[in-house]
Formats: C-alpha cells, structure tokens, sequence
C-alpha cells in the first residue's frame, strides 16, 4: 500500500529494537472482551485509477454546472471561484499544516490568519474577528451564548426570518442549558417584525439575519434601536450572503455589536453544504467573552513582526470547563480561501459583483412581475427572493425538475402559511439566457 | 524576511478577479440603502500569488517534514482525496438539491456511515459534526436527551485528569459539571477511582482510550459496567483511534458514543486548523438521538429524513463538512482491506521512538505505548531545559515538535506521535536528532533557550500579544 | 486586467520618472515604416469564466476518457499518471522557474533533473544522460548528427521500423547537410533486416527501435553486433515506449552506443502529442560530443553538496557556432515529471507495470488469434502491435469508429505494403472488457 | 539543509504507485528475452511528496519574486492557462485521433495561427517548433529550402554581434557559416555595415529587433531592402516581441521569417528549462515550406494535410508541444484587445528601472530602451566588483538576479527585464537594492564577492563540475 512505509525488513528490524516477536503482541494490552467478535471485513481496496472511476461516477449522478439551472440559494451560493485560489490553496504547506501551536514555523498559516481576520472585521465593520468557527449556524449559536455570557441573562430574541436550519442549530445548542427563546415574526415586507420586542423581558440578545432568509434587506439600523432601547441588549447580525456586504452597509455600520454568519460564498466551493466558513466578529469591549482562535501581531526576539496565537486562556486547552467555548480549532483552510477571495476582489472588485449580483436578481423580479408571477415581498434584496405562484404549484416546479431547470426552495416544509412560495436564487453565474428561460416557463 | 500584509500591498484600481461579462442592465437601486463596501486593498492576480506561495513556506506541513504532534495523529495526507473532492459534480453540488438529483452523494454518506459503524463497532452514525468538538458537543447532547427521557436531570459527568480540555468543555456547554477523575499510578483508570464517584447524579463517564498518555485504559470494560449499574452512559473520545483500528470493538468494550476526527484517523489534511470532521457513533438504543436530517435508503433511492422524534436536533447549516467525508470515504475505498495495517505499524513506530529515547528522556510511564510516547523534560530540569526548549531545537534540526505540557498530568510533558506513514529512516533521524538535543542539554544549554536559530522567525512574545492584543491590521 | 497590475496613477508616476510624455512616447524610436497599417484588432477579453466555458466546449470535442476505447500508441501512450505527480509539478517554484543560470537560487530545479538524469541513464543502461531534448524524434536527428561529429563519416543506415515520423524528421534534419541516408528493411518477423549492412560503406551509425513500430522488440545485440563488425560504427537504440525496458533488458545492456527517444510514457500526459520528453544517453567516451544541456554534482564555497549547470561550453551560449546543436534548453517539467514517475514506480513498480502491459497485450493478441485475425509479425512484443484483417478493413474501421472504438492505426498511410494492416496498442489503462469488446467487433 | 537524492532513499518494495487491478493472466514469456528492470529506488508516496516539495521550495520562481532574466520575459504565469491544459478532453487527447473526433484542439491550433499571424502581420504559421531555437532552425531549413529553389546554394549568412547564441549555431546546423556584423556606436544595425557583407552567396540575415541591448533597430526596413535586394531573406529573432506586440507589422518591416517564444511572450510557464514552444511566422510567399502537417479548414471541419510539395519536411513526432499551445491560446483570449496594452507597459517598467539606475550603473547606450535595459559593471570594476558579485547579491536582497555577461558586445553586462507584470512597488524596491548594492561595491565590496549569503547554496565550484564531470549518481 503506497502509503504504508513499512517493508518486511523495517518491521523486523523495529520489532527487535522494540522487544516485540510480532505486531501482534503490540497489543497485548488489549484485554480479550475490548476485542472485537470478528476481524474488521473490508472490501479490498481499490486502486488509485478505480477509485478515480468510482469517484467519478458518483459525482455524475449530481446535478450540478452545464445542463442544469439551478436557483438555489438559502445558505449556500454560486459564485465564480478564482483558478488561482485553488490552486494556492492546495499547496501542501498550507494544507497539511495544523494548528499552528509552535508559531516559528507556522508564520504561513498564522498571517493568513491575521489578513482574515482584518479582512473580516472590515467586511462587516467590526473591531475584531476571530480565526473562524464551524458555519454560520454554530458561529449564531456561539453568539447568543456569548451574548448570555457577557449579560448574565436567560432570554433571546429571535426573528423567524433568519435561516430554518440555523434557528434549529441554535434550539440545539442551547436546550441544555435552559435558556428562554421568544421568535420575532416577520412583516408583509419581509422584514422582521421587531414590536414584539418591547414585551421582551431583558433579553440578552435580539437576533435578526440580512440580507434574511427570504432575501430580505433588513433595517439593522431599526433594529439596533429597537435591542438598544434596553443598554444591555445586544443585536446580533446574521448573514448567510456576506457578499452583500459589497453593495448594502456592514452591519457593524449599523450598530450591530456581534456579527456571525457564513461565509461560503467568499471563495468555497459548495460542496453540498461544507466545509464551509463561521465568520465571527465583535466590539473590543467583548473581545475576551469572544469563543473561537485568535491570531494576534507580535515581534520575535529579534524585534522582527510576526504572528501568533494569542489570547489562548479563553480556550479549552487551558481553561478547560470555564473556556469560552468548546471549539478546539478553526476553519483554517476555509478562511484562507476566504482571504485570498477577498484579496483577490479587493475593494474595487467586491462592489463591482454585488452589484452585479443585485442586477442580475432585480433582471429576473422585473421579469416575473412582468410576466403575472407575484413577488410577496416589498422589502429590496441583494441575489435573492421569495416568488409565489398559484395553488398547486408542485407540478409546475416537478415539470421543471424534468427541464433541469431547479426553480428555487420551495418553502412550505419550513413555513407551513408559505404554500406555494419559492425562494429563487441569482447570482453573476446565472446567465441572463437562463433567466429568461426561468421566467418563460413560469408563467407559461 | 518579512512580507508585506495584503493591505501593505496594492493600489487603488487593481483587481485579481474576473469580473463576468454583464449582460443585463443595472438594477435601480435606492442610495439611501447603499453602503461604501468594504475597506479592501485592490491587488493584482500575480501580487496573490506571489503572497500566498511565499507565505506558504513559512509553514513547516506533514508535506515538508515529520510532524509528531501527539494526539493530532499528522499523518501523510493523500493527494486523491483532494482530487476527489474537487470533482465539478461534489464540490459544485447544492446541498438542497431535491435527493433524486444527488443520489451518488447520499450513497457516499450511507457507505461512509456503515464502514465507520464497521469501523468502530458502534452501529449507529452521525457524519454531521464539523470537528471532533463538536462531536464531543454532539454526546453531550445526546447524553443530556437520554437522561432526560428516563426522567432523571444528571448533573455531573466523569472526566479523566487525563483528558484533552474540549471535554470538560464540551460538557459544561451541556450543563455539565465535570468531575475530575485521577489516573492511577500506571498512568490509566482505575475501576475504584470510577466506582467512587459514580452515583446517580452522574451522566457517565468520558474516556479516551488509548488515551492520551498513549496507554491503552485496560479496565475499561469494568469501568463502563460500573458506570452502566448506575443508569450512567460512556462516551469514548476518539481521537487516538489511530491506535486500535481493528484491534478493538468499542461496542463489546461498553461504549455507547464515540466521536471519530476524520482529519486524524482517516488522513484528511488539516489545514492549518480545520476543517476537520467529528462523526458520531453510538449504540442501537442511542441511535434515536441522533441529530437530523439522516440518509435513509428507500425503496425509491437514498433521501432525507427528520423524522426521528427523539433527535436532539440539528448541528450543522446542511449536513456537515462534506467535503472532507469525501477525503476519507476515498481513504478507507483506497485501503480497504490494508486498513487493519495501519495501527500496527502506528503502534511500532511510537514503541521505536521509545525504544530509542528512553535512556535519553524520562518516560513517566515506562511501559509499551500505543500510538503515541509521553515523555518528560525532567531530566533537562536540571541543566534548567524546558520541554518548550527541546520543542524549539527539535525545528533546527528539521522537525515539527512534538505537543509539550500535554497531557497536564505529566509535568514538562513531550507528546510524540509518529503516525504510520513516517518511514524508519525518518524515525532514525528523529531519534538521533532528539539524542544530539538531550546531549547539548547537558554541554551547550543556552543554544536550547535561544532556538530556534534557523526558523523563520526567533521565538515569539506571546506575552506581548496577548497583553495589548492586535487582531486587526 | 488582472494580470497587468498598473493603475493609472502609476503610469503617470512612472512616465514622469522616465521623462515621457505618454506611452506612445516610448516606441518614437519605431519608424513609421515599421508600423502597423491599422491598429492590431482582437476581440474583447473572455472572463476568466467564459474562457473555462469555451475551452471546455472545445475539449469536449475530443475522443477521450470513459465512453471511447481507443487503441491507438504509436509513440503516444495512456499510462494512468498519479495525482501526486500532477499536483507537485503544478507547484509554482517548479513550474515557474527557468534554465537554472544562478545555482545558488534553483538547487531545486537542478536536484531533479540530476536525479532524472540518473533514473534515464539506469533505465536505459547507459553511463550519461542529458537534461532531456524536445522528443524522441528530435532526439534521433541530434543522435545521429552526434554520431557523424563523432566519426566524421557521411552516411547513416535507419531502420524502416523505426516510426514513421522520426524518419520524417531525421530526413528534415539531415536534409542541407547532405548526409546520405540508407535505409533497412523489415523482415517477415516485424524485425529490421541487418542484412543490407554489409554493403554499406562505413555508416557513421545504425539506427534501431525497439520495440519498433510495430511493436516487435528487436534483436538489439544482433543489431550491435552488425554495426560493430566496423568499430568505429555506433549503435543508435531508439524508443518510443520506454516502460518496455521495465520488461525487457535494456538497450546499454545489449550493445548501445547512444539511446534516445520518447519518455512520454513515464508520467506525462499525451496532450495532443505534446510536450513529451527526448530522452538522451551515451556512453562516457562520447559525453562531450552529446548535445543538450548537463547537470553536474559539485560543492558550494562551504563544501556542501550542490547541483550546476556543467559542460556548458558545449553549447551555444558559449560555443555559439560551433556548438553541439542548437538547442538552448531542455523540457525541464517534464523531465521532472518522468523522474517523478520513474521514483513513484521504484524498480518493484516498474517491473509489475511494465509486466501487466505485456500480460494484457498478450491476451489481446491471443483472443484476436483464436478469433482468426491475422497477426502477421512473429517477433515478441511489449504492448503493441500489428493485425491484419480481410481486404476491405476500411468499413469495419469505421464502423467502429461509430461505435466509439479507435481500432489502432492504419498503417497504409506509412507503409503502402500494409494495406488491412492496424497497430493495435493496449496499456494498464485498458480494461479486460474492452479487449474483449474489440475482438468481438472486429471478428464479427 | 541537504535534500537526500532519490536514491539514497527509500526500501526496496516501497511502492508509491497504485498497481492496477490485474484482470488477465500471465501471457507467456521467453525467459531469454527478460532483463533484470532498472536499478530504481523504491519509495512511498509520503516520501516522493515530501522530496519534491521541499526541493522546489529551493528555487526561485516567478510565482516567488521578480525574476528579471533579461531576454527570458519572465512575466507571470496565469493560473487559468494550465487549467485548461489539463482539461481531459486536452490533456488525454491522442495525437494520432482521427480529425473528426479532434476538432475543437484542430479549431484551437487553427484559430492560435490566426492569432500569431495578426499580432506578427505575417500570414502563415507553423506551429510546430517545440522551442525557440528549434524555431530558428525551422526559420534556416525554410532559407535553406528557399535557396535551393531559387537554383543557388548560398553558404553564408548574417549575424549581428548582439545575436542570441542559438542564431549561430541553428544556421550553423543547416551548414551555413555564420558572419558577424558589428553593431554601431548606438548600438543597433547600419546598413552600410550590412550591405558590405551581403552578397549573392548570403542567404539572407537573421536580426533580432528590439535586439539584445533592449534597442530596437530602427533601420531594419532598409537593412532588410539591402538583404532583399541581393536576393536575401531576412530571419526576425522573436524572443523580444514582447516590447513591440501593436507596435509593429513584421511583413511592413520586411521580415520574412519569424520565431515567436510562447513561454515568453505569451506567458506559458518556462519550467525550469522548458517545455516551450517556437512557432514560426512567415511570409506568404514561404509559407509553401512550412513544416508539415498543417491544419486546413475543409467542407467537413477541420483536418490534417501533408499536400504541400514544397514542404521543409517535419520537425516533431507530432504537431509541437501541444500543451503549451493551449496556454498561449487561453492567453491570447483572456487578455483579447487588452493584448495591446503589455508591450507599453513592458517598455515603461523597463525605462523606470533604467532611469532608477543610470545614475548608479555605467550604461553603455544611454537612450530610451524598450523592454530591457542593459547595464554594465564597468564602475564597479574600480572596486574589483563584477557582474557576477552584482547579480549574486541580489539574491539577498530577495531578487532573482538579471542575465549576467550577455550580450557580448557589453563586458561585464547587467540585462534587466523586468516584464509588464511587475508593480511599481516592486521595482522599486529593485531599483533601492541595486542602489544599495552599488553603494555595498564602494563601501564593502568583500561582501559582494561573498555572496549570496542567504541562499540555499553560496557560491558552487563550477570548475570542478566540469573538470570531472559527475552526472549521475
């Protein structure tokens, strides 16, 4: 097996120097009832070019690229990842690094880290980000504890209109632990409904995601007032789409004091749903309540600059059951990717493909309204939208299917009232030819 | 020596990015709503590449030298998985395609599940965790789900001294109070230790085994029965199980959830800190908890379903990080068979670092090791060497240093962990690099507490960044 | 444009700097006579996108991969390549690099073609190798020219069996210097007839391959000891599939002077014919008449081990006319690759694959036998060779064509002799079933 | 520091190739006819991924830092272009398909031709060299051809003294005798100089314009009127287009023959010595003995043709280094009207290093150069500095160092080119270290002729590499 080292002659010779008569009695101190019935029952393993083969064909029972039109969006985007990214991202030094506990020889991976971390803090016009968590989910989960821990209180406020998944991640995480969740309702707009907030008994925190679930732009401004009308609230701003923060206002702009979400779209591939890339970043009032890796700018005994881990006493290696959280690691490679993407846009080129993104998602509204189809929502979007069509709308989006054409997420599996309601997804990948295509079979 | 950050780079104007053609017209668009976007420097592709080719070889990688962090199991990453998981029909997949159109990748989670179950003993999987802590979150969870179904709010939970800190972490985030559990004196579990503080307040117990000594937890199945009597639950963490693949069968040893680290055992590059993957494997009773959506086989094909009342909910945005199940589902099809191989010749080449340190290195623990050998700087002490000076030498003479002052139980600790994949020749030099260090320990003490001398950069102060922290340029 | 990093802020500086009032400016030395009638005129830049998209349309024209079995060798073979060595020879430091002028800075590069050099002159026999040439082609015409340096006689005898495009580009070569060319017939075997040596007049050299063209491995000692009955005529051993020696003694073993020819099949995919690898060795007596560029072992100014460029006053930087050819460099990634390839396969490796080769052309070659076609040569073969069908082959050739089989090479084209004659090659890539296939189709 | 060779590595069965599944018998084979195999290293993977990696990781690159290899255009390499050489259906294509089942590499080849031949404003295009020099040969086989058509063996040719050192020797190989013309006082050609040494036995002149002092030369049009005029053919050396793309027509300026440097002009990656590939641009009247086969646009698509009598014959196995064809096609493509923007940008980064540094180096032409300046080490010669000692210092400071010592007509030369796609921060900080190591010759020259200090090697003894020649191991 060509990755197995070992000849015959080394396994001799290492035994003896070991003590051992054969690999067998390496485990001696395995006690016969820890041992398994049977031996482990494997296929024979496949060669490098009949994996290829296997591999291939599994993947060609996907739906993806040429020859199908997919509008699909709701937490995981199409967009254009640069040759170059990948490339880079493969090379070995990057990949096959871990943690980098000893910081000498991790200054790769650790000013990567750094120009993220800046990148990201930027993005979303905040002090401070962290080296990545899991996904957006777990990034809004960590964040409302974070927000607990920094309030001492049990309660937080949630729109509905953030991400269905990522409102269950956040149900999970934090059953244990008995806090209380009040949902907020969203508008005919769209948008969060924030009055029920000034029911809300001290929350610890008040939620809301933008652009939202249904592709909504949300007043963040408005909310920020609203959580803020008590000091001690904190808004949480979520996003699944980060790069509408090309075209719309960071959140932090806006007055959020936590931002989190997902950051896929920033050079990941979707690779049907992960890895992908918990973006997380705060105020540096809260720094210290923050979970998750930091990288910080230091000098080497030298005077030289240079990267490190730091602030490592919130984290469970250390603080074992009073650590921040009990993420051990990042998204390391993701978050390279991301900066490297974000690099590679640079500020000039971020605005030029939200706002394409914009456009091209505006092109396919105008078109559909045009055609008769309704769009239930009035609230502006960024790549995407809620559309509505007629009762029994499951055969034309099953006659689609048989089109290759993926007309959106239907959504009454995660709104019960939305029957007949699809979320459509555009981004600069979808040429305006399929557009049209979409739009003639719609309304046809 | 020094390159420059992005943003000390660039001029306003460039772009490394293709922009698409645009072929519809610009969308009216309210300024009221706009935002200035965001403060990026705007470079060139080749300003890109040349920053992040340069940057990458700073970083010392299981690509360039041996990396023997204990309990991190760095082994060789193989260059198909990547290939596999790039294929236009997973990297580019949706994960809301409706199951008929993504019938190859759902087929790739069920096998993956059954060969881990195969694996493991366990017969139950979960493939959504991301990292192995949020597997550990994930038997916390379930833990807290099955407790609370028998009606009983279990308070505490039992956690080794030796235990790696996510899980006493992990279990405060379920409301758990860990209950430090000392090994004995042969560096394992003890049965009367476990049997004096299990009681009916108590979830169960957290183990790692071999654990991180890297000594097999003998009385493990006695363990488990004493803390099964009390109503109380096992959760292996199995970060070692790089160790004992095929040599053991978690479920006749009476464990009842195990988190596997896809980027330990099963070879998928750890990438500077993630992404990992952290399955779950439980019992048949506990399989009801586990979270959802999960691949189910029917009649029509493989597809989705949450129905499964009793789960304890979702981890993940989709299904977890799939493109690294992708990496080990090739790795286990690539070796197939040859899987059982890989713990043996693990196990063999911990033992010969041992075999060859131990006149050189105090060894707290002096009897065979699995996968990994703890030694301890105790011998150095006196010529005033740390574990930390020996990790930093270890980098002039071409290696990654091993983990240090882990596991917390051994003072000064050096947790070596070769893996499989490092030829004896490497080993040999391994050895003879740590030898020449121990010796100059002894004559030359000081060039230790100035090394590095040829990395990169000289030691760090990390006092300094954490004191004022800098985590933005 | 992405990979034109000036903005126009430095362009103004920089004119500035240089004293040029615009950019046009810095071509006024250009006379008008010179210029363009009208300005250069291509069509806009393709997105980096869009250009994915044509050039995958264009490649999906092509008979490749899974759905084609495609029998064709003939100097271009599908041996299965690892992704290792595609993925490290993607590596920047090696792919970007150029001719290692500056020692100091490219031990890298230098290492690798040292150790090809090593790797070709062990596979082939021989004391020396080069850095490589273009191809096995060009690599004939520089061995014989090398020959007639070294004899300073005017005529060479070539085989008949040699491919058909290398006696092309000999005769292309050797065309201004009027050198006399003879040519040696094939027997009824498949095997160069050596008999015509006897009249010819102190040939400067006898040119051989095998396996030859049509896959016979040729009697190369014969061959040896024909062309040294005159001692000072020199053996000339060419290749086109070099794994052959993996199975077959190599062509130093066997008498050779000089070797040279095609390494394309050791870890280099066959891209439309090219770029391949010249592969090019010699004995020591003639190291200094060998054309092409040498890496030679030497130490630095602190007595390290280091790699350079050697025997460069054989070349044309220096030499300029009177240099050994004109060639100024070598195929530098691919010979990497081979010495990657050669390395990955270890001497273990290259046995077993170049075994399982003969193994599945051997079966062929019965089934086609037991099926009744024709196999007209006697000779052994490594893992091609010829058949021979009824007259009138041309429609059921194409009526494979349509079933998406290439059924080996035509031969009429190159040997008018041969009419209903097919080279028929066979490697590890292709699977029992195929074989099976084929001699089911053409039996039928 | 020392990277084992291959063969000091490795066991014998290590494997780091996956054998394919065997699924025939053993065909019988005459034991006679059997060798022994080659002497090879048996390695694992981990151990073939560690060697290459950290061998590559001693050279500079492009992808490294600016690598101003004067007449090399070393110019970023666009990632996308090897992307798409490595697509299957480009990549696996056999070179003896049947047209029908290759048109779109056809088409590709057919269009590339088009391109070459509205960028040279020469008509007809021959693909097929696999590198520059095999393109000047192409270029002498085609004057050769020509010649004897014409019914007159004509023996010699032209050369400019600033002449690449292939121009020699490739007419040298079609058995002409190479005669020098000096160049004048301002570095470029006279016509006087030209029209003393042209006559009816000349074949005609090869000239490379800009030509090697980064000049171009400006009275090519009536040098080749001279050449013409006695029956001659002027050959363009076109290793320098990179200045002059947009610019110029070759057919206006009177060339007939032309090579074009794919790896330097259009960007394919050099290699670390190739491969390459050396198209050859000619005028419609020589376009007849263009190598075959040729690419013709029939009724039925694309196909091959050998119809052309009067053909130079072939000079590859195949059709030229395919693969880096496609690099340059996706090139010509990406960039599209843009293509006009790289030689003024070229020329403008070349004159910024020359202005930056004329007041530090001696320049032997001081005027207006296009896309490289050549410099010379004449005031360092004070100070017993060399060229060489410049150059080698350079690589402390993190640059790739010029072409030293070349061309001949300069002792001592320093030929700087930069390429357009260098920043001007970059140059800059070219221009400072050069400065600072002109400031070094005065102050401490000693280190000069040190260095490099900060290189994988210091200086290598290349008298012992040739004196006795070990070329393998």
């Amino acid at each position: 097996m060509r990755f197995l080292p070992h000849t015959e002659a080394d396994i001799d010779a290492m035994l003896a120097a070991v003590g051992c008569k054969d690999l067998a009695a390496l485990f001696d101190d395995i006690p016969a009832d820890c041992r398994p019935a049977q031996p482990l029952h494997l296929p024979p393993g496949l060669s490098e070019w009949a994996l290829n083969r296997h591999m291939e064909n599994l993947a060609a029972e996907t739906a993806t690229g040429p020859g199908y039109d997919i509008f699909l969006g709701a937490g995981s985007y199409d967009h254009y990842i640069p040759e170059t990214v990948q490339q880079l991202l493969r090379r070995g030094e990057l990949a096959t690094a871990y943690t980098p506990y000893q910081p000498e020889v991790s200054q790769g991976t650790l000013q990567a880290i750094y120009e993220y971390q800046t990148l990201t803090a930027r993005l979303l016009g905040m002090e401070a980000a962290n080296a990545s968590v899991y996904d957006g989910a777990s990034a809004l989960a960590e964040a409302l504890l974070m927000a607990v821990r920094i309030t001492k209180r049990r309660l937080v406020a949630i729109s509905r209109a953030i991400h269905p998944h990522y409102r269950h991640v956040v149900a999970t995480y934090l059953r244990p632990t008995g806090l209380d969740i009040i949902e907020l309702p969203y508008g005919p707009d769209g948008r969060t409904d924030l009055n029920p907030l000034d029911d809300a008994r001290e929350p610890a925190a008040v939620a809301v995601q933008s652009p939202n679930f249904f592709g909504c732009i949300e007043d963040l401004a408005a909310a920020a007032e609203a959580a803020h009308g008590d000091p001690a609230t904190l808004l949480v701003a979520a996003f699944t789409e980060p790069l509408a923060f090309g075209l719309y206002p960071s959140p932090g702009a806006l007055g959020a004091d936590i931002v989190c979400g997902e950051g896929q779209s920033l050079g990941i591939a979707r690779s049907f749903g992960g890895p992908g890339l918990g973006m997380f970043a705060c105020r540096n009032a809260h720094l210290r309540a923050m979970p998750g890796r930091l990288v910080g700018k230091t000098v080497d005994a030298d005077g030289r600059r240079g990267f490190v881990l730091t602030l490592a006493t919130r984290e469970q290696h250390i603080r074992r059951e009073r650590a921040t959280s009990n993420i051990c690691t990042n998204q390391g490679l993701c978050a390279t990717a991301a900066a490297m993407y974000m690099a590679s846009l640079g500020g000039t080129g971020i605005r030029a493909l939200a706002r394409l993104n914009y456009d091209k998602a505006g092109y396919l509204q105008t078109a559909l309204r045009n055609a008769g189809v309704a769009l239930p929502f009035s609230a502006p979007v960024f790549n995407e939208f809620v559309m509505q069509l007629p009762p029994g709308s499951e055969a034309v989006y099953r006659r689609l299917l048989e089109r290759r054409i993926v007309a959106g997420l239907p959504l009454a599996p995660f709104y019960p009232e939305l029957a007949d309601h699809y979320l459509l997804c555009v981004t600069e990948t979808t040429d305006k030819a399929a557009l049209d295509r979409l739009v003639a079979e719609v309304s046809s | 020596s020094a390159e420059p950050l992005l943003w000390e780079m660039g001029a306003r104007g460039r772009l490394a990015f293709s922009l698409p053609e645009r072929d519809v017209p610009e969308h009216p668009l309210d300024p009221a709503l706009a935002g200035e976007g965001p403060d990026f420097p705007d470079l060139s592709e080749p300003e890109i590449v040349r920053h992040y080719t340069r940057l990458s070889q700073w970083n010392m990688a299981v690509d360039t030298t041996m990396y023997p962090l204990g309990s991190c199991t760095m082994k060789y990453n193989p260059k198909t998985n990547d290939r596999q998981a790039a294929l236009p029909g997973i990297a580019g997949a949706h994960p809301l395609l409706p199951p008929p159109l993504s019938q190859g990748l759902l087929r790739l989670m069920f096998e993956l599940e059954q060969f881990l179950a195969a694996i493991t003993g366990l017969p139950a999987v979960t493939l959504q965790p991301a990292a192995g802590a949020q597997g550990e979150l994930t038997g916390m969870l379930i833990f807290h789900a099955y407790h609370g179904d028998q009606g009983r709010r279990r308070t505490k939970i039992l956690i080794p001294d030796t235990a790696h800190g996510t899980n006493p972490a992990s279990a405060t985030l379920c409301g758990f109070t860990a209950v430090a559990v000392p090994s004995g004196p042969d560096g394992i579990l003890e049965p009367e230790a476990v049997a004096r503080r299990m009681d009916a307040d108590t979830a169960g117990i957290m183990v790692t085994n071999p654990n991180t000594l890297g000594l097999f937890e003998s009385h493990i199945r006695e363990v488990a029965d004493i803390v099964h009597a009390k109503g109380g639950l096992v959760y292996a963490d199995g970060a070692n199980m790089n160790a004992v693949m095929g040599q053991v069968d978690m479920g006749a040893m009476g464990v009842d959830v195990l988190h596997l680290n896809l980027h330990k055992t099963f070879s998928t590059p750890h990438g500077g800190g993630g992404p990992g993957a952290g399955p779950v494997c439980v019992s048949a009773a506990l399989a009801p908890y586990l979270p959802v959506p999960r691949v189910v086989l029917t009649a029509d094909g493989f597809t989705w379903s949450d129905d499964f009342p009793r789960t304890i909910g979702r981890l993940h945005a989709f299904y977890g990080n799939f493109g690294i199940l992708v990496r080990a589902y090739s790795y286990i099809l690539s070796l197939g068979a040859d899987l059982t191989r890989i713990s043996p010749l693990a196990v063999l080449n911990a033992n010969y670092i041992r075999a060859g340190l131990r006149n050189h290195y105090h060894l707290p623990y002096d009897r065979p090791c699995m996968h990994e050998c703890v030694f301890s700087d105790k011998h150095q002490q006196a010529h005033k060497v740390t574990a930390l000076d020996i990790a930093k030498r270890l980098i002039d003479f071409g290696f990654h240093p091993p983990t240090i002052y882990f596991p917390l139980v051994v003072p000064g600790a050096l947790m070596i962990e070769p893996t499989e994949t490092e030829t004896k020749e490497t080993l040999d030099r391994f050895i003879a690099a740590m030898q020449a260090i121990a010796a100059e320990a002894v004559e030359d003490p000081e060039r230790l507490r100035q090394a590095p001398l040829h990395a990169h950069r000289r030691r760090l102060d990390e006092v300094q960044a954490a004191r004022k922290p800098c985590l933005t340029g």
